[in-house]
């Protein structure tokens, strides 16, 4: 892999996206290797997108949308973090080590909040390019049941 | 509807890795209700696929592509034969219907299952599926209050309940129903109890898959030689 | 229809039967089997053999009732429903019969998930119902399942389990009715801890006059351990201990449980036997057959009426 | 052009242009201390020196103010150079041994370690007479002249030069007096590369600290400032009192270099006649100021600060960004104490009314502070906990329970400072008569300011010619909250009074419902339609894409070479042109853009600049005047997203210019046309419920030509408003509800259904159709609903309720004409029942005024009357704690009594015993009450919510009330498009706030209504049914209902409905269902573009 990793978010137009915007206003200073995809909202974001992105060649994805409870449109986030957690499955499945993948909430408030999430996100992804171990702490992937999609239940 | 379920990725990495063009074949019937093999899987499994050939340093094509129903020939189209042509293996992520199929229309090509059959079910809320009937070919689910204790009883027991029936849970399974707390149930409520002091006699298998792969004949449907589509 | 059972002679007498059981051994060795039978000898009137018992692989039940029959014991072979299609079993219990086997015992089994070969495939192609059903038609009608005259019927004393804890309650003295009706005479319920679910259970079974058409021997086991008593609790599908007996138990210092445990038995036996339609007590004392003697005299039981 | 080669690589800079400009292009850095883009070259430091090898005379020259030659052939880093660079810097280090930006420098360029000249030569003994000035600090001065060139060349007073000779010289004002050219403007300081100025020195009027207005006076800003970061517009403004130019004449710096030429200080204050139906007034309040209250020391400790202020501190875009530290000393405080009520309920400073908010902001604030920082230690001082609101009572108790906030229930008298340290002693009475005063040490005391009316509101109401209550707020009508008493005139907001953001969108929406009665007989005839040219059809064509990349000013191109982006993007398939521009916004820009689009037969155009969020719109209408679909139009964020967050890396950043636009190129590529569905609206509503809040919105909708079918499940109308005799004011209910049922029977345009339910809602916004049961049976087409069923009053399941008849409900009490009964006798209220427990657990916001106003009904009538009000808290809020306050005047005895412990009621033959636990005498008092009354809570109509929710899907919440789309943004709204909610069915209320929020319902539906079709489409999903596998899964995904199984058993998805969030496309496992402009292969071209160099081939539209 690169030494600069290439990282896509994908942001939410309600509160990441706008918290981005924010970030710029205050001139919050983070890493160039974030690359914004603007969505209208994290229910948007499948498990293939985010699979894409890294077959596209991103070292890193990060999905950031409202904080729970605050999502335009009532629950898309609480699906979203949902399928990051399946993505995130299917990513180790293929050798890919899944804390190249994490959800976020950001409150279209939080500008400054983007500016650091991003920094760290690109930080943990230069330390695996790097052949090193993410600190992150990553919600340890249950055994699905045999029948059941998390997923996909509502 | 036939409920199946991706097969382990290990499992279908070392099949496609064999081989140098790979086309992975979904179905757009019932494995796309219940998420296994619909072109949305077709498509995980493609960048799954790539992701882990470039984490492993092997190098095959993969190419994709779903069809309506693997179970009916005339789907299998021509654009889906000169895919199916221009690959070296397929994995098919159909029922084993639909696996069988394929190989049989395609008898040169590697033809590989990429989901696991499991049962005929349902979809009990979305994201979980719940196996109903076992296609025994004689349905008794009248005679149990609508609750087929072939399909749905560990041990398939016509006189049931087993000693193992607990909180109405089986004993195999905490989180299963038991059937049979399920039947005794619903009878009480129908006030039909009673119909259960009945013995029911052993069941009549012949017509079940221990009868031999079974056929259904419609003879007023079948085409006649001459005017049957060529294809 | 009378049968060489000792066990169905005792019952028409009006004894009050004693029956234990007896695992097979995880070997082919003959001796081991005979070893736990002398630990029975003279104590019982009838000794069980365990099918393939949880699921795990032993001895053939058949072959270990012939072990124990050529020791002298009038065996009680059990056969599950788990392993067989119809065509063996019916062939099995024509081969018992001409091996002087006098009893059978009519089980579904239990599901091969709880055994050492959880991967097996299991058959269930008929249930302990129509076990007891088919036993009954091969020697009572000389007919085989499917329709055949038998040539020479079996002629075994037919019995079948019942839990009667197992869920949904009120189920199960349907069911034992059911159980009766197919053909059973006798019944070895799983074991009792819970005297008074027991006896209401038996009231139903009193109120269906079960108890008339068939005999009824209480099952009991006695505990080791408080530990044991729990574990059977958590553990172990359709057990009803009830906590004061875990409460006894653990009162009691550890190394005196295991007294304090066959106590508890010995006042069972006494209990169960005031009830009405109660015919006589299954003593299943897993891996502890040297303790049956003791139970069945402290229980005032001993010594056993000859047939 | 010159072309030129720098560290071997050629440029072609145009002419003008200085080496630096050109190494810039390059991306080369150099490093500068006298240069400043704003200021002419001089050369003077000679740190940018470089090494010209060929094409001119070799040697050193400084890169800022050489020029860029044609043949030049330049080092920037050569032996030469770096060895020059060093002996500059020893030179610097000596002269200035304090400067940051020298030392990095020396440390970067390897420069050994110098010791520190000593001692700093000082030029007075400490002591200043105060006309002489101070030279700028010599021990940071490295004297490269940039501050002396900047006053002379840009703001022009030369107020500052260079004084002395050798090592005499400094930089300094003439003679070092003080200034008397100087402006004060601080240019010098600005751009002073080493921070050696302090504009105080020169000038005797230097530049005042402006405190920041938006951080409530926390930090300060420039007189050039962007107010806040949701301003709209978002440009910066000049705050002309603090100008130097407008209080001067002089500066103008600003004008001078503003790249846009945006500067114009001849814009004035207009004033505008304006020809209107009707005004509305929205002043908003004042926050209290807190100096006021002396005795909380604000303004002279540095840790006592408004609730305002601790809102910005707890703000990520706040003065400490979210982080919750006190201004003394900028640590974490751990025991933050608020105090309630101040300027509140307080006649000392005039204010005896209740604020009606800070409670709830307090318990916020609080609950804020522990999420960002857990082991915070969080304390209310607060006289009464006034959680009235919906949902108000429940997020309290979350504060204690979850949060462990601590209330204590009681006034602070004083605030003191601990002599080091900066904490905060508070004295206070503890609860119960044990404790007495007792003092807590805090490190950081939040003052919960009160809402005033706004200074400018009386002026405003004096112009409307509206009349203003005593305390400065505009007087609503009786009844009517968003009347004046001019009619024509409307009040919306904190302007009538303190109010919440929930009842301030309310009453606004009530206000335009208002308007619209007014002013519907002229509705839509002032509207001005755009016309547009036909839309070229773009079909089958190979995609010729145009980008526009944006300077932004010096924006972008400050950071980004927008040149070279512009040339890369250009060499991109399919891009047929670009061009880059200083402002792509501008006007001119745009008529240029729609020539281009014709003269270069554009069919897709991308813009390269800042935020799609604010000027997609602009680009969007230039298409569609251009005649090109608006949805071929993307844009690419190179400014928020890139040049303003990664300034210190200019390669980088343009690298990443360059992604993204590529990746909005492979976007562009795929872009469809979509066309718009307009769908009629049947201009007709559904109320459903015929109680005052039904017949309200009715009547507003009425009024306005739009047909209601009102339906009442009784065989009457007025619901609960029946059984009410007076308002608390003193208005008379009963001729108000009898002066609306008249109305609403005369309406022409109102139907009322009597004795009838729904059955059956089928449809969606602007298409409904609704079938009746009950007496009538009949189907009803109509575009909207209003949901107005009301609630009940609770029967009371204790106290002798219903044992004794001397027990009665605050209803049955008022119901009954308080008479001579009374006198002399005792009457006992008891709150909270049904109210606040485990069964409601929601306060029913309205018993307290209830009982307030019932017990002054007694007590005016019959003074010798006793009455006592046993209660947990009263929550009087807004103008009703005037009455409170009057009921106290009067006598009217209140007893607080712990929440755990509620009063005994017993009965005997003469009358009642209530015993009530006194929390301020701490014991039990008996009470022998002739009358006990109940203060029952209002319940929702759990059944018939239960089923209306179920057929309209409109959610209810753990209360059973209907729940709406948003708290505070949308009360009356339901997720659900078209579907109202107004009344009691909402939460409890009072009438007149019944009556807002009915207007207010109608006012939104209004806002459908009116027009004659909606816009359907656009961003919504689709189904493609060859794929689709009907597997229900969209239909179960949308909470909106939109996806349905046709009649062909497919999929399909009610644009009407849609909301555009493509949940149910990232659902879909047949990947049957794709958002438009935001399909699987748009998106995965996007970032498929951004992530590689090359676009492979063949890749075209769908």
């Amino acid at each position: 892999m690169k030494n600069e990793p290439t990282i896509i978010a994908f942001c939410c137009h309600y509160c990441a996206f706008t918290a981005a915007d924010l970030a710029g206003t205050m001139r919050k200073q983070y890493p160039t290797n974030i690359r914004i995809v603007r969505i209208p909202c994290t229910g948007k974001v499948s498990e293939n997108m985010v699979l894409q992105a890294f077959v596209e060649g991103a070292d890193g994805v990060m999905v950031a949308g409202c904080e729970i409870g605050s999502c335009h449109f009532i629950q898309g986030n609480v699906r979203a973090v949902k399928r990051v957690a399946h993505a995130k499955k299917l990513l180790e499945e293929t050798g890919v080590n899944p804390d190249r993948l994490e959800f976020y909430h950001v409150a279209a408030s939080q500008g400054p909040l983007f500016a650091t999430t991003s920094a760290e996100f690109t930080e943990r992804i230069k330390q695996l390019n790097a052949g090193g171990k993410a600190s992150a702490d990553t919600t340890s992937a249950e055994t699905p049941q045999e029948t059941v999609h998390d997923s996909s239940r509502t | 509807m036939i409920v199946a379920e991706r097969k382990l990725f290990d499992d279908l990495y070392a099949k496609a890795s064999k081989h140098k063009k790979v086309l992975l074949l979904g179905c757009g019937t019932c494995v796309t209700v219940c998420m296994a093999g619909g072109e949305k899987e077709v498509d995980i499994l493609d960048s799954q696929l790539k992701l882990a050939s470039r984490e492993r340093g092997d190098d095959f094509e993969v190419t994709t592509h779903t069809i309506v129903r693997q179970c009916d020939d005339e789907f299998f189209d021509e654009e889906t034969s000169r895919k199916i042509a221009a690959a070296d293996a397929v994995i098919t992520l159909a029922c084993g219907v639909g696996v069988q199929f394929c190989s049989e229309k395609y008898p040169e090509k590697r033809v590989y299952a990429g989901v696991n059959t499991v049962f005929y079910g349902a979809t009990v809320e979305q994201g979980l599926w719940e196996e109903r009937c076992a296609g025994c070919g004689e349905c008794i689910v009248d005679q149990f209050a609508g609750i087929c204790p072939v399909a749905r009883c560990a041990k398939s027991l016509m006189n049931g309940p087993c000693g193992g029936s607990s909180n109405g849970k089986c004993e195999v399974d905490k989180e299963t129903d038991c059937a049979w707390a399920l039947i005794v149930k619903r009878m009480k409520e129908l006030g039909t109890l009673e119909e259960l002091s009945e013995i029911t006699l052993p069941k009549d298998w012949s017509t079940s898959r221990d009868g031999g792969p079974r056929r259904i004949v419609h003879e007023s449907l079948r085409l006649d030689e001459g005017t049957k589509k060529e294809g | 229809m009378k049968t060489k059972s000792n066990i169905e002679r005792l019952l028409e007498k009006g004894e009050f039967v004693v029956t234990s059981e007896c695992g097979p051994p995880r070997g082919s060795d003959a001796e081991a089997v005979r070893k736990k039978g002398n630990l029975l000898k003279g104590v019982v009137d009838g000794v069980n053999v365990t099918d393939n018992q949880t699921s795990v692989v032993r001895m053939s039940s058949l072959s270990s009732c012939i072990i124990l029959k050529e020791m002298g014991f009038d065996p009680i072979w059990q056969l599950v429903c788990r392993d067989r299609n119809r065509i063996a079993i019916q062939s099995d219990i024509l081969g018992a019969a001409a091996l002087g086997i006098n009893n059978l015992l009519c089980l579904s089994g239990d599901h091969q998930s709880f055994g050492d070969n959880p991967k097996a495939k299991n058959v269930y192609d008929i249930d302990s119902i129509q076990l007891i059903y088919t036993a009954k038609t091969l020697r009572d009608e000389g007919k085989f399942l499917g329709g055949d005259e038998v040539k020479g019927a079996p002629m075994l004393f037919i019995g079948a389990a019942e839990n009667p804890f197992a869920d949904p309650f009120e189920i199960r003295a349907l069911r034992l009715g059911k159980k009766v009706k197919a053909g059973a005479e006798f019944i070895q319920t799983q074991c009792i801890y819970n005297v008074e679910k027991f006896s209401k259970w038996m009231e139903e079974v009193r109120e269906r006059g079960l108890h008339e058409k068939c005999a009824i021997l209480a099952g009991v086991t006695p505990l080791k351990s408080a530990g044991m008593a729990k574990y059977m609790k958590k553990n172990v599908p359709g057990m009803d201990v009830p906590d004061s007996l875990i409460e006894r138990l653990s009162a009691v210092p550890k190394e005196n449980q295991a007294e304090e445990g066959i106590k508890i038995c010995v006042e069972m036996i006494q209990q169960l036997k005031e009830i009405e339609g109660v015919r006589g007590v299954h003593i299943m004392a897993i891996e502890w057959e040297e303790k049956v003697a003791e139970i069945v005299k402290a229980a005032g039981l001993s010594p056993r009426p000859s047939a | 052009m010159p072309v030129l080669t720098i560290d071997g690589q050629t440029v072609e800079v145009e002419k003008g242009k200085t080496l630096l400009d050109a190494a810039k292009e390059l991306n080369i850095e150099i490093p500068t201390l006298c240069h400043h883009w704003a200021v002419p070259e001089a050369g003077a430091c000679r740190i940018c020196v470089v090494e010209i090898k060929a094409g001119g005379r070799p040697g050193l020259v400084p890169a800022c103010s050489y020029p860029a030659e044609d043949g030049l052939v330049i080092e920037t880093y050569s032996d030469r150079v770096v060895q020059s660079r060093r002996m500059t810097l020893a030179l610097m280090i000596n002269r200035a041994p304090r400067a940051g930006v020298i030392m990095e420098l020396a440390e970067q360029y390897q420069l050994p370690s110098i010791p520190l000249k000593s001692p700093p030569h000082s030029t007075s003994d400490g002591h200043t007479p105060e006309d002489t000035a101070e030279p700028c600090d010599t021990d940071l001065c490295i004297m490269c002249g940039l501050c002396v060139r900047v006053c002379r060349e840009v703001i022009g007073p030369e107020a500052t030069c260079f004084s002395g000779r050798g090592i005499e010289r400094e930089i300094a004002t003439p003679y070092k007096q003080l200034s008397d050219v100087c402006i004060g403007c601080g240019a010098c300081a600005f751009v002073c590369p080493t921070g050696a100025i302090d504009p105080a020195q020169f000038s005797p009027n230097p530049l005042a600290s402006i405190p920041h207005e938006f951080n409530a006076q926390l930090g300060d800003r420039r007189p050039i400032h962007i107010p806040y970061a949701q301003a709209v517009p978002l440009v910066p403004v000049i705050d002309t009192e603090n100008c130097i130019h407008f209080q001067t004449d002089g500066c103008g710096a600003c004008s001078k270099i503003c790249p846009a030429n945006a500067i114009d200080y001849e814009i004035k204050d207009r004033e505008q006649d304006l020809n209107v139906g009707a005004i509305v007034l929205t002043g908003g309040f004042d926050a209290f100021d807190a100096a006021r209250k002396s005795e909380y020391g604000f303004g002279r400790y540095p840790n006592v600060l408004t609730a305002m202020q601790f809102e910005r501190i707890l703000s990520a875009s706040g003065p400490t960004e979210g982080h919750l530290a006190r201004p003394s000393d900028h640590k974490k405080p751990n025991r933050i104490a608020w105090i309630q009520c101040v300027g509140s309920r307080d006649a000392a400073c005039g204010n005896t009314y209740c604020s009606s908010v800070c409670c709830m902001y307090a318990t916020k604030e609080a609950i804020v502070a522990k999420e960002h920082e857990a082991d915070v230690e969080a304390t209310i001082f607060y006289i009464d906990l006034r959680a009235f609101g919906k949902g108000f009572e429940s997020f309290y108790n979350r504060a204690k329970e979850e949060h462990s906030v601590r209330y204590v229930r009681s006034q602070v008298s004083s605030i003191k400072e601990t002599p080091a340290g900066n904490n905060l002693i508070l004295r206070y009475v503890a609860e119960g008569n044990s404790k007495g005063l007792v003092e807590e040490e805090f490190d950081m005391v939040v003052l919960s300011v009160g809402l005033e009316a706004q200074a400018t509101t009386a002026e405003m109401a004096a112009i409307a010619g509206v009349n203003c209550n005593q305390f400065g707020f505009a007087e609503s009508q009786p009844f009517l909250q968003p009347l004046s008493n001019r009619e024509g005139v409307f009040l919306s907001g904190a302007v009538s009074g303190p109010k919440d953001i929930p009842e301030t969108v309310m009453q606004s929406s009530a206000a335009a419902a208002k308007v619209g009665e007014l002013l519907a007989p002229v509705r839509g005839t002032e509207v001005k339609v755009s016309e547009y040219p036909p839309e070229r059809d773009v079909t089958g064509e190979e995609p010729r894409i145009g980008v526009f990349v944006c300077h932004c000013g010096i924006n972008i191109s400050s950071v980004v070479n927008v040149t070279e982006v512009s040339e890369y993007i250009r060499s991109l398939p399919n891009v047929v042109y670009t061009e880059h521009t200083i402002f792509t916004c501008s006007q001119d820009t745009q008529e240029r853009m729609k020539e281009v689009i014709k003269e270069h037969n554009l069919n897709r155009v991308i813009v390269a600049s800042c935020t799609p969020r604010t000027h997609e719109p602009l680009f969007q209408e230039t298409m569609r005047q251009a005649g090109l679909n608006k949805c071929l139009f993307e844009m690419a964020d190179i400014r928020e997203q890139c040049s303003w967050v990664h300034k210190d890396n200019p390669v980088a950043a343009t690298a990443k210019a360059k992604d993204l636009v590529r990746g909005s190129v492979g976007k562009s590529r795929l872009l469809e046309p979509i066309q718009f569905r307009k769908v009629g609206v049947t201009k007709a509503a559904l109320v459903v419920g015929g109680g005052i809040s039904g017949m309200t919105a009715a009547l507003a909708l009425g009024k306005q030509g739009f047909k209601v079918c009102l339906v009442e499940k009784t065989g009457e109308l007025g619901g609960n408003l029946r059984t009410l005799k007076t308002s608390m004011e003193g208005y008379d209910w009963q001729e108000f509800l009898k002066e609306t049922i008249e109305q609403v029977k005369a309406q022409p345009e109102i139907d009322i259904v009597l004795n009838s339910e729904i059955d059956e809602v089928t449809g969606f916004v602007g298409n409904f159709t609704t079938k009746l049961k009950g007496e009538s049976t009949a189907e009803f087409k109509h575009g909207v609903i209003l949901l107005a069923t009301g609630a009940d009053e609770y029967q009371p399941q204790a106290f002798e309720y219903g044992q004794s008849d001397r027990v009665v409900t605050q209803r049955e009490l008022a119901a009954e004409r308080i008479d001579d009964n009374y006198d002399g006798k005792t009457v006992v209220m008891i709150q909270c029942v049904g109210s606040r427990d485990k069964e409601h657990p929601y306060c029913s916001r309205v018993c307290c005024g209830t009982a307030v106003k019932n017990a002054l009904d007694i007590k005016t009538r019959h003074p010798s009357a006793n009455v006592y009000i046993l209660y947990r808290e009263i929550r009087t809020y807004e103008f009703k704690e005037l009455y409170y306050r009057k009921a106290r005047e009067l006598g009217v005895k209140f007893i607080h009594f712990p929440d755990e412990a509620y009063p005994n009621v017993s009965g005997n033959g003469s009358g009642m015993l209530v015993t009530v636990r006194d929390t301020v005498l701490d014991r039990d008092i008996d009470l022998k009450a002739d009358l006990v009354v109940l203060s029952a809570g209002i319940i929702p109509n759990t059944v018939s919510n239960r089923r209306l929710s179920e057929m309209m899907k409109a959610a209810l919440n753990e209360d059973n009330f209907f729940m709406e789309a948003h708290v505070k943004l949308r009360p009356v709204d339901f997720a659900n498009e078209g579907i109202f909610v107004c009344g009691l069915a909402h939460s409890p209320k009072y009438t007149e706030e019944n009556v807002t929020q009915a207007l207010a319902a109608a006012g939104r539906a209004a806002v459908i209504l009116s027009k004659e079709a909606l816009e359907v489409g656009g961003v919504v999903s689709h189904v493609d049914p060859d794929k689709c596998a009907t597997c229900l899964t969209c239909v179960r995904e949308c909470i909106y209902e939109a996806p349905f199984v046709n009649a062909d058993g497919k999929a399909e998805i009610e644009e009407a409905k849609c909301q555009g969030c493509g949940n149910c496309a990232a659902a879909c496992p047949a990947e049957a269902i794709q958002l438009r402009t935001f399909t699987d292969r748009q998106e995965r071209a996007l970032f498929m573009s951004m992530l590689r160099e090359e676009v492979p081939a063949g890749v075209g539209p769908e």
